[in-house]
């Protein structure tokens, strides 16, 4: 990036958010914004600073602590004519929403025939790393991914954050942005001017020959430590991030795979029907023949995440266990 | 128990005691034809032509039809699975919907809601809702949006008294009335969720109506059996919801003639109650006041006459319909067509 | 079954889930039964009939439309003594209280250190197959299994709902109970007496050494009329009921593939992140190289159900897409 | 707004008006130690001893001490995140509480919970719930219990302001009333959400006290800074449910000193409402009003005196505390220890 007069800065993912916003609520009028929290106080993530006052009151709106409501407020203005933006804060809280996502506003579509079209953003902070115990600290991208009707994007750099984020708005179906807490400090390139990306389409953010890391959002840049110290023995391996679970970017993890015949998932997700078991089992229908090796899963257990710190940094996939799932995945 | 006599318009709060002669005539015209629609959807039920499940509103057209009376062609109804007589009161085509119960390729949605879930934006029918509760915040997105463009539509939300139990309610109307929408909701208490008297779960005995303080609005009572009534409240919650008077919420008492869903003959309901409700089924009561005031019953007799003609053509139309091209499993998932979760 | 004195008595699946609920009732007083219409009227589907009159409205309590209120009353009345069976009344109605189920119920003893136990029960209506439509016909087993801290159990035969739920109700801690709707009305034997199954083991229904099914509830009797028809052609299946995703039998399955060296799941689930999935994975990094053949899923689309017969028959795993699915494991 | 002024004591609603000196005493003495508890988390948080999040109570001492002390020790307790003060006022130990919130093995679920999960079963802590309005249904569900199993015992829930407007607590207080419940649910209105003034999200005044009339409630409305006033609402509610009376529905008014979480210094508050209420100290408060019913001083200092020394022991003793060993992240999933889901 950069190069041949793009300006680029360096800005943190939890900035990228509110640019990415701004950037789409600039271009459309229909764009409107709400959640809890998230006008006057710029959200428990300091994510959304600045948006109250750059576009007032009506388009940037601060609800009582009603998730319910903010998804139907969402969804019924989406059907009539805005493109609202709905922050759940964190992504555990979709539990007490989770009808409006999963029973409404995936399904109206297609119950109605295509009459009701819902394009809506559900933004949201997913997973663990930062110590606050079982109930703050989910990643539930695979809940999502789960429901047919609904788009799963998860970004990994503050880059992705506003490319993604405008191609959810612009999209013209809903889609549940999951954006990753331990990610909000992390800092990167974001060239100046518009920046629209594509839905469906995965990264390759290293190449190698001998195996292959598929990773999402904060395991990504743990998948890509894990490949450094991989390399220091020799051990060359490409590292995927899929930056969206559905659509799901079969083609590229299936190439790589017939490249490299060896295939390691790194969820934050715990153990069970995360998306790792779905990416393997395409991997197992499709491209079973290529594989020279087990398909490894390196997950959360299948446990709640403990709020010690300690505790949490054994839980959550390590750099540790991912170089040891891709030597397993190597016998 | 409320008293089962006939309230009387109470001034303001349900508006001008008496609606014009056209739109009495169009309200009667509305229930007839909503009346025998839903007959012939029962029998095609019990045929096993209908499929699946249905709901039928039969005792409670008066509020569907007040309301829908009451209503601009661009204002929005949000309206529970108990939805057929809300989809017919917006114009939706009597074939259409049929065919939908039917699960036919002519049915306003292909066969692919079925009849739980009528939807017909064309004539902003914005959908039937089948998870108690979420609709009424759907609904407020809907009252939302006409605010912040502007456009002056209404929302008007049908749901049961059993909706009033369940946490949805609670933060839809809240958030209604903190952001002051143009909305309306609809309590049609017909005394009972599936086979559970709401007397029995509930800790007021107005489920709506005495809850509207907890959401700063003024209780509304109307006896939902009572076209003129229903009217009547409808167009004054409606034209101050338009004016940026903010929410109401009306209870409307009301009584389903038959069982909850299907071939449920509702027999867990005790027969003088029954009795006491068909008594004042809201169709003859309200021809009987058409007569009273002078309509002549030929005219009245020529409504019903057609309305029998036009269901008996939509459910032949709807027989007729094939069933849904199997291609329409994967389609309209999403705008670009298909089911595709890969690329 | 039968044999020996064991008195055996035809029975559906409905009903017997009153005499699985009565048995434990009868057997131990701190069982209560709560939910919507499951007393006076003995349930939507029918399956609670006699309860109350048998065991009065202390012990059998019907609800106001309040799902939330529901499963927390039983939370609170397990962490205090009782072990109450808990109905939600379809299992698309989870997504209303997903928050007791996900956040609080499946937490609670893992947050507090085992602190607190809670021997409760929530069983469900799920599935299709009925021409509910979308929003009263989906099988959400995967949901619960993706999350920690609940046992997933989902019977496929009427004797297997008595010993599954006795099972259930005895264990010390969360179980979720899926019944599946379409089965309500088939028929099978149930011997008299008390009946306790365990929770966590498979059931092989039929034996044959070319490819293993794994099925779960009304995918069974689906599979094994698949199976029929397969060996009309020679080929000779073995059917797996897995009874329980949570624990999960892995033993059985793995044993099943080492013998047949190929494999499919069917599941009513939409295709991603279905319990076939996880078994897929599972067996893709464990018994890799006992594979003959690529692992199929044979699974409804990623698609909400349609309401229309004809529509909703297309979209489920029927007896003929199942033995296609075979056909291609065996390739 | 509601006025600053010193609330009397409005007779039966509130019980008795003034308490035995003893329980005075005790209830001081709670407040202090709570009071040097948290400030004492919060230095520890700033030091990054205390890890992740935590939600203090400084300035709502009295609802906190003014519940316990009315309760028997067979009571249940349900509080949210901001749980500290509950936990502690029910006799769980500062060591293990401090340690907690430590992330170290001798934390009162060895580091498992966290500081918004707070749980002491031998104490009836039943919890500290951070999903915002769940544990009201959950706090039914062991008065459910206690009314079945003729226990007698009273389950109190404790909540905010904000999470008056999320649906559980709806469903919950329909319940709560329509079953007869032995539960007291406690509002502390602190004003605030989070970040957001509660009066700019909710359709009423009180958001508790003005809803209690949809449950068939009496609203009961009292001074939470007064600690007095607590304990009496406290004794008249939870005996009332006790005797088979029914659930209440309190709201206490009062208000945090500090942010809402972390190091938040809770700036987006006005500074005459902050001096208002800091003015409104329920500590300060009670001791004056304790020294002025002829308590000596000498008696305070020491109770405050000891309150420090416990303090400080605690905390060494929670610094001391190693973490927790590494094998309790796969532990007590499931009664037989393992969080194995395969067999
Ligand atoms: C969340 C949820 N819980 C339960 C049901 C099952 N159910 C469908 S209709 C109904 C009764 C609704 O009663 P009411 O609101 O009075 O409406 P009515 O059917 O009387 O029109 C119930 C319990 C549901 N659809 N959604
Ligand atoms: C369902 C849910 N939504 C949002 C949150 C985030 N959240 C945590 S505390 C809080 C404010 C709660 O306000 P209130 O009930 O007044 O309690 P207070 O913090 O003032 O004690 C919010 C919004 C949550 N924990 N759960
Ligand atoms: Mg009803
Ligand atoms: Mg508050």
């Amino acid at each position: 990036m950069g190069g041949r007069g793009v300006v680029v800065a360096e800005m943190t993912y939890r900035d990228a958010v509110a640019r990415g916003i701004a950037q789409e609520m600039d271009r459309d009028p229909s764009v409107v914004f709400l959640g809890e929290d998230v006008g006057a106080a710029g959200g428990v993530f300091k994510a959304t600073v600045g948006l109250l006052d750059r576009f007032g009151p009506e388009r940037v709106s601060d609800t009582p602590i009603s998730e319910q409501a903010i998804l139907g407020a969402a969804m019924g203005a989406a059907m009539t004519g805005l493109r609202p933006i709905a922050e759940i804060m964190f992504s555990d809280f979709f539990a007490v929403c989770w009808d409006l996502v999963a029973n409404e506003i995936a399904k109206t579509r297609y119950m109605t025939h295509g009459q009701v079209a819902l394009p809506l953003v559900i933004r949201t902070a997913n997973g663990g790393g930062v110590r606050f115990g079982a109930q703050h600290s989910q990643s539930v991208e695979n809940w999502a991914m789960a429901v047919p009707g609904l788009k799963v994007v998860a970004p990994s750099t503050p880059r992705d954050v506003v490319g993604l984020l405008a191609a959810a708005v612009r999209d013209p179906d809903p889609v549940i942005f999951f954006e990753q807490k331990s990610l909000y400090p992390t800092k990167g390139d974001v060239p100046d001017g518009e920046i629209v990306d594509t839905l469906g389409t995965a990264a390759v953010r290293r190449h190698g020959k001998d195996a292959t890391i598929v990773a999402l959002a904060a395991m990504v840049p743990r998948a890509l430590e894990a490949a450094d110290v991989l390399a220091g023995d020799g051990v060359e391996v490409t590292v995927i991030d899929l930056r969206s679970l559905v659509p799901l970017d079969v083609a590229t993890v299936a190439a790589s795979v017939v490249e490299t015949g060896h295939l390691v998932t790194v969820e934050e997700n715990p153990r069970l029907c995360g998306w790792g078991a779905e990416v393997a089992s395409i991997v197992a229908e499709e491209r079973l023949f290529d594989l020279d090796g087990p398909i490894v899963r390196v997950t959360t257990p299948h446990v709640p995440l403990p709020a010690a710190d300690a505790l949490e940094d054994a839980a959550l996939p390590s750099v540790a266990r991912i170089v040891d799932g891709v030597r397993r995945s190597l016998l | 128990m409320t008293e089962l006599r006939d309230r009387q318009p109470a001034g303001d709060a349900i508006g001008p005691a008496a609606p014009a002669l056209e739109v009495r005539m169009a309200i009667y015209k509305m229930m007839v034809q909503m009346r025998d629609f839903e007959k012939r959807a029962y029998d095609l039920f019990l045929q096993g032509l209908v499929k699946g499940t249905s709901h039928l509103g039969l005792g409670q057209e008066a509020v569907a039809a007040g309301f829908a009376a009451a209503m601009l062609p661009s204002d929005y109804t949000f309206a529970t699975y108990r939805g057929h007589n809300h989809t017919l009161a917006r114009g939706a085509p009597m074939a259409a919907v049929m065919a939908e119960l039917m699960g036919r390729r002519a049915g306003l949605m292909a066969g692919k809601g079925g009849s739980m879930h009528l939807t017909s934006v064309e004539h902003r029918m914005m959908g039937s809702y089948a998870i108690v509760g979420a609709h009424l915040t759907i609904a407020n997105g809907a009252a939302w949006s006409s605010k912040l463009r502007r456009a002056g539509e209404v929302a008007v939300c049908f749901f049961g008294d059993g909706t009033t139990n369940i946490g949805a309610f609670h933060e839809a109307l809240n958030l209604a009335a903190v952001w002051k929408l143009p909305v309306v909701f609809v309590c049609e208490n017909n005394r009972w969720m599936e086979y559970t008297p709401i007397s029995s779960v509930t800790a007021v005995g107005h489920p709506a109506a005495d809850r509207a303080r907890a959401y700063g609005l003024d209780p509304v009572l109307v006896d939902g059996n009572d076209a003129d009534q229903t009217y009547g409240a409808a167009r004054v919650a409606i034209e101050r919801a338009r004016s940026g008077g903010g929410p109401a919420l009306i209870e409307a008492e009301t009584y389903r003639h038959g069982g909850h869903s299907r071939a449920d003959p509702g027999k867990y309901r005790p027969d003088e109650e029954v009795e006491a409700w068909l008594a004042r089924d809201p169709i003859p009561r309200y021809r009987t006041r058409l007569l009273g005031v002078g309509v002549d019953e030929a005219v009245l007799v020529r409504i019903e006459e057609e309305a029998q003609t036009a269901v008996d053509a939509a459910a032949r139309e709807a027989e007729a319909s094939p069933p849904p091209d199997l291609s329409l499993v994967e389609a309209d998932l999403w705008a670009d067509g298909g089911s595709s979760w890969r690329r």
